[in-house]
């Protein structure tokens, strides 16, 4: 059980993961080709320059924002409002930062502490209030957003604070500092889901709610706890979207990546029905949304007809993932090959 | 209604003289009891998980969610239930979906006996299950009686309840109807009752 | 009758609101106002009734705005550009509708993908798709449209139900007839509500939930059809987030995610509780965008929790 | 399993939540109509009420443009009834249908969209409503559907800028154009003045266009990529709107060159944050768009009310501010 193999197996789950390392790997390899300069890499200012570093940085909000909808989806659920609790938590964080003299330390922790409550109240409607996960995180997507905009009074604030802006533009060891903040909160979620039972509690609810409710499970206690996390990881995307651009947008922030998160967690392997989960694949699923963004930009293709090939991606990585599909595909290769 | 599923709508409950209120599954647990749904697909098993994860949950859920149970610990439940229970399959990481329904049953029987309850509701254990796993659930059924567990059969199949009861109460449209104990139970008694009372 | 509670549970909610409403702000109360709601959310409707037969049958549909946009967009350009007809143009722009939902379908059912991603590939291309047609909005001139937005049936002083109305009106009943008198509607419930066992019991379930796709992919292009009669033009970019307010109307309407438990009435209490809660701020017009938002947002909770208590309550004396 | 549980308390609150959101019509902005009529201080005001159908809230350019219409409506006395559209047109139709059914006396609409507009305004005529348009005109064959249109030109905007481009570059530059979001007008109006303006010079060339959909992080975004595949070819950004421009900024910053030297960047709209980035330096040049017209639209409103015929359109004057006078005005900037 415990040797290496095995356990690379027990990663890749049943070849899903494969699929968008796959997709991930074919795009690269276009980009290899034809877009020039796309993997040069140079140090400057101390720290990494090049496309793929951008990706990476870019990438970090809905890498982020996918490791929250994992354990959502793991659930049976699904969290419409991350975009929203993104504008919060910058909202929050850019106004404390230039209206009050409170330090850094206080101002992150309140700004998250806020996205976690929300979070956690949208894990009420849903467990205990019983409301259909897509209607009531619909809730607070909508309100939400108005929520940031009240606190910034519709307007942009924008901030010098040094610190903060580390968060979403500084180094760490010659890397983006964000993707640093990504590899802890992946290393820690997938610590924390398997080396304690909470990983086993999620995709049993995931699977069968009632089941394990019988098993003396609290459930209402798990899906608090996910969309409690799920706001904790869209407070943190938020603090980053906002630092990035040194300042807090409250009504765009956000806007379609609830969209664009729940692709990665599904082309990571993970099934929205629920059950079985997979955090590196959702990783590696928001790697190639943001792959395919970046190359588009490069490569010129117009911004209206830019949801095309998007479209065609997601359409092609589901077809991949399916044993129907490939069992079909070989059969025509068979037959031809007979013929 | 007992585990805390149902809440009741009259009456109250005795657990060692004391009154007790269970309003969940967890409080059920906690006083030692057990419930085996007749529902296996709907309430008992979760498909896509392996039989480990499924034997160990409930052991799991009582420890709570950060005192995880040694990989070790596991093993050796996983393997002394495959053995006492003669479980069929490949190994512990099979999901359990893919198991028939008679070692699904056996699985679940082994997630509760891994508690060690004091008392065991089994609620149909042998419905749509194959012939061989049936005797073999009844059997065990008898063994944990023997044991000193206390085991409530619920079922409406009447040669298995006359086989492995020492007392049974029959119900008929939510109200008893009469109680057989020892050498009182055939098959007989029991259609008596069922078909006329009063 | 049990079975009905939910659904009046909606309406009673609807009726609250209403009459809050009403009390609250002047001239509320009015057959104009009521025919208003028809109107304006005509289109809104028509899309949510096509989402209740793919939530029914267990599955979702986010390309529902995306293709919306594409027919209004398509149909602008052939009356505009190309010198169709609109009696032309309105049909193959149906007929695209439905092929597309089919083809949606096709790929769900299939190579069981998620109904999820594929409409949200769906939605990606129809948008892309009317972009590619048009970048621009385009104005739609002619005389046959003008006499088309019209027509009217006069129901009051001052109130009228305009075309795209009366066809919501008329896809409502033609659904409630489908959904409940129809073989196909029968095989939708069933599948929606245990697929494994409509199979066994030798339902058609590949044809029904491609069906069911197509159907929406036409309900969506109607509603396109509806949208150029609303606003006479063809726009890329309308109908965004669209497909939200659809779900959400039909799950106010009491019908479940899960497949299998709604009705076709329902969405209607649905779409007229959306509609009378937007009325209602319109009305109100004291609240900044901002408060706009957290309005409504706090408004659907309420109802929603509302309709929910309201359901659970009338049907809870079963155990 | 299901549980009985009152469903009494929570008829009330919501209920109470109604009535709440209607008591915040006092405290929030609007004045009712009650001191409306009492302290009316402009002579044709009276107790006006007026519908604002407003686009939405999605730049400060937008919120701006909300802030002068409310701030004057409060200040002669009118009361205003606002609604925000969340940037949908359908929902905009749905306000000036509900406008109509409320019998205001005006409607002053900022359209989404040109098109698609015959339908309710039609109504509005027949009730006899005047319709003052304010930042963008109507694309309909019948232009006495609206009273008159208050406006900037968009294509001028975009012409103004190429033009003074050419003149800073010597007629020289490789551009890197941030679009706005597809197929919103300023976006489609900004690029066909822009590409006019530069058509004839030779030198001056495109070399890619892409969107950043009027936010700051899409600015950033498309920039910095386009910044590492094009390399030291680019000379010049020019942005749809500021926001987008300020992210090109940071953009150029992190990629180690001098905004406003190495690469020149210009915008438009003229908020005080691309005033703040001229002083600066990062920023060369920004054509204003005057979102102030609170004033010029209720002159229109109490003009048509009283009967008096209006010009069909009234163009607001469009500026450039560069460099060189930014520090003077910032200042007096309101926006």
């Amino acid at each position: 059980m415990n040797d290496p193999l095995s356990k690379l197996k027990e990663w890749f789950q049943g070849g899903s993961l494969m699929w968008a390392l796959l997709g991930l790997l074919t795009l690269l390899a276009y980009d290899f080709v034809f877009v020039d300069g796309f993997f040069r890499l140079e140090v400057r200012d101390g720290h990494l320059y090049g496309t793929v570093i951008d990706i990476l940085n870019q990438g970090s909000k809905t890498m982020l924002l996918a490791l929250g909808m994992t354990l959502v989806i793991a659930t049976g659920g699904v969290d419409l409002s991350v975009g929203s609790l993104m504008a919060i938590s910058g909202a929050l964080a850019a106004v404390l930062v230039t209206q009050t003299e409170l330090s850094l330390a206080l101002v992150i922790p309140l700004a998250l502490t806020a996205t976690v409550l929300l979070g956690a109240f949208n894990g009420m409607l849903v467990s205990v209030a019983g409301i259909q996960p897509i209607v009531a995180t619909l809730i607070l997507m909508v309100g939400g957003r108005g929520i940031a905009m009240l606190i910034t009074g519709g307007q942009i604030v924008t901030f010098e604070h040094t610190g903060f802006v580390f968060l979403g533009n500084g180094h760490f060891l010659g890397i983006p500092f964000t993707l640093t903040l990504v590899l802890l909160m992946l290393i820690a979620t997938s610590l924390l889901m398997r080396r304690t039972a909470c990983g086993l509690f999620v995709e049993a609810v995931g699977d069968n709610e009632t089941a394990s409710r019988f098993s003396g499970i609290s459930t209402w206690t798990v899906k608090l706890s996910v969309y409690g996390f799920s706001g904790l990881c869209a407070g943190l995307a938020g603090l980053i979207a906002a630092s990035n651009i040194k300042a807090a947008d409250s009504s765009r922030v956000g806007e379609m990546m609830e969209l664009d998160a729940i692709f990665a967690v599904v082309v990571g392997g993970t099934a929205l029905t629920g059950g079985r989960f997979n955090l590196l694949g959702s990783i590696i699923g928001a790697l190639l949304i943001q792959t395919l963004t970046t190359t588009m930009i490069t490569q010129g293709v117009p911004p209206a007809i830019a949801p095309v090939p998007k479209a065609i991606v997601i359409v092609a990585v589901c077809l991949l993932q399916s044993e129907k599909f490939r069992t079909e595909v070989a059969g025509w290769f068979g037959r031809r090959a007979n013929t | 209604m007992l585990f805390g599923i149902d809440v009741a709508d009259s009456g109250s409950l005795q657990i060692d003289g004391q009154p007790c209120v269970i309003n969940h599954p967890r409080k059920a647990i906690a006083k030692g009891l057990a419930f085996c749904s007749e529902d296996r697909k709907g309430e008992g098993v979760i498909p896509t998980l392996s039989i480990r994860e499924n034997l160990i949950l409930a052991m799991q859920a009582s420890r709570g969610a950060f005192r995880l149970l040694l990989r070790a610990e596991q093993d050796q439940l996983c393997d002394h239930y495959i053995n006492a229970l003669n479980i069929k399959t490949p190994n512990a990481a099979t999901p359990i979906g893919n198991l028939s329904g008679g070692n699904q049953q056996k699985v679940l029987l082994a997630r509760w006996l891994a508690m060690q309850p004091r008392l065991i509701i089994l609620d149909e254990p042998t419905r749509g299950i194959d012939v061989g796993a049936k005797a073999e659930i009844e059997k065990l059924v008898r063994s944990l009686r023997e044991k000193g567990m206390a085991v409530i059969f619920i079922s409406s199949e009447l040669e298995e309840v006359v086989h492995t009861c020492d007392r049974v109460a029959v119900l008929r449209d939510r109200r008893k109807v009469g109680e057989l104990t020892g050498g009182e139970i055939t098959e007989q008694r029991v259609m008596e009752l069922v078909a006329h009372h009063e | 009758m049990r079975r009905f509670l939910p659904l009046m549970a909606t309406f009673a909610v609807l009726i609250v609101l209403f009459a809050a409403a009403s009390l609250m702000y002047e001239r509320f109360f009015t057959a104009r106002v009521i025919a208003n709601l028809f109107s304006d959310n005509a289109f809104l409707g028509i899309t949510a009734i096509g989402m209740t037969f793919v939530i029914l049958s267990g599955g979702i549909d986010l390309s529902v705005g995306a293709v919306l946009a594409f027919t209004t967009t398509f149909i602008a350009s052939l009356i505009a550009d190309h010198a169709w007809h609109p009696l032309a143009a309105i049909p193959v722009a149906l007929l695209i509708g439905t092929l597309f939902g089919g083809g949606m379908g096709f790929l769900i059912q299939r190579y069981e993908l998620p109904p999820f991603l594929v409409t949200l590939a769906g939605m990606f291309f129809a948008r892309g798709m009317a972009f590619v047609v048009s970048t621009e909005s385009i104005t739609i001139e002619h005389d046959f449209y003008t006499t088309l937005q019209d027509l009217k049936i006069v129901v009051g002083p001052k109130a009228k139900l305009k075309i795209g109305a009366l066809i919501f009106l008329g896809v409502l009943g033609l659904a409630v007839f489908l959904a409940h008198w129809t073989p196909f509607g029968r095989n939708i419930y069933a599948v929606g509500g245990n697929e494994t066992s409509a199979r066994l019991m030798g339902l058609p379930v590949a044809r029904t939930k491609i069906m069911v796709y197509a159907l929406n992919g036409f309900c969506s292009a109607l509603a396109g059809v509806v949208a150029t009669l609303y606003m006479p033009s063809g726009n890329p970019a309308v109908g965004t987030g669209l497909e939200l307010d659809a779900i959400a109307a039909v799950v106010i309407g009491g019908t479940l995610l899960t497949g299998g438990v709604g009705y076709v009435a329902g969405t209607l209490g649905g779409v007229l509780i959306f509609g009378t809660i937007q009325s209602a701020l319109i009305f109100d017009g004291s609240l900044n965008s901002w408060w706009l938002r957290i309005a409504i947002s706090v408004l659907l909770l309420v109802f929603i929790l509302l309709q929910r208590q309201l359901s659970r309550f009338t049907t809870s004396p079963k155990n | 399993m299901k549980q009985k549980k009152s469903f009494a308390p929570l008829g009330v609150f919501a209920l109470a939540a109604l009535i709440t959101f209607s008591g915040c019509k006092q405290e929030t902005s609007s004045p009712s109509s009650e001191n409306a009529e009492g302290g009316s201080t402009s002579a044709a005001a009276g107790s006006l009420t007026v519908g604002f159908a407003q686009v939405g809230a999605e730049s400060s350019w937008r919120t701006a443009e909300t802030e002068s219409i409310k701030s004057e409506a409060e200040k002669r006395g009118v009361n205003l009834k606002f609604s925000d559209a969340q940037g949908k047109q359908e929902n905009q139709i749905k306000a000036v249908n509900g406008f109509i059914a409320q019998g205001v006396d005006a409607i002053i609409l900022a359209p989404v969209v040109e098109t698609g507009w015959e339908q309710v305004l039609k109504e509005a005529k027949d009730a006899e409503i005047p319709v003052v348009l304010v930042d963008r005109g109507l694309n309909v064959s019948d232009d006495s559907l609206y009273t008159t249109l208050i406006a900037s030109d968009f294509v001028a905007e975009g012409r103004m800028a190429g033009e003074w481009l050419a003149k800073k570059t010597d007629n020289k530059a490789s551009i890197i154009e941030l679009q706005g979001t597809p197929g919103a007008a300023p976006a489609i109006d900004r690029k066909k003045g822009f590409e006019e303006a530069i058509k004839a010079h030779e030198g001056m060339k495109i070399i890619a266009s892409q969107s950043g959909d009027f936010r700051r992080s899409g600015g950033k975004e498309v920039t910095e990529a386009l910044l590492k595949v094009n390399g030291d070819k680019v000379t010049a950004i020019y942005a749809h709107n500021d926001d987008m421009a300020l992210g090109a900024i940071q953009a150029i910053e992190e990629a180690g060159k001098k905004p406003g030297s190495d690469i020149v960047v210009l915008s438009i709209d003229g908020v005080k944050g691309a005033f703040e980035a001229m002083v600066k330096g990062t920023l060369n040049c920004t054509v204003e768009c005057s979102p102030l017209l609170g004033p010029l639209a209720f002159d229109a409103v109490e003009k048509a009310v009283a009967g008096e015929t209006l010009p069909k359109k009234t163009i607001v004057d469009d500026k450039v501010y560069d460099q060189s006078v930014a520090a003077d005005v910032i200042d007096s900037r309101k926006y």
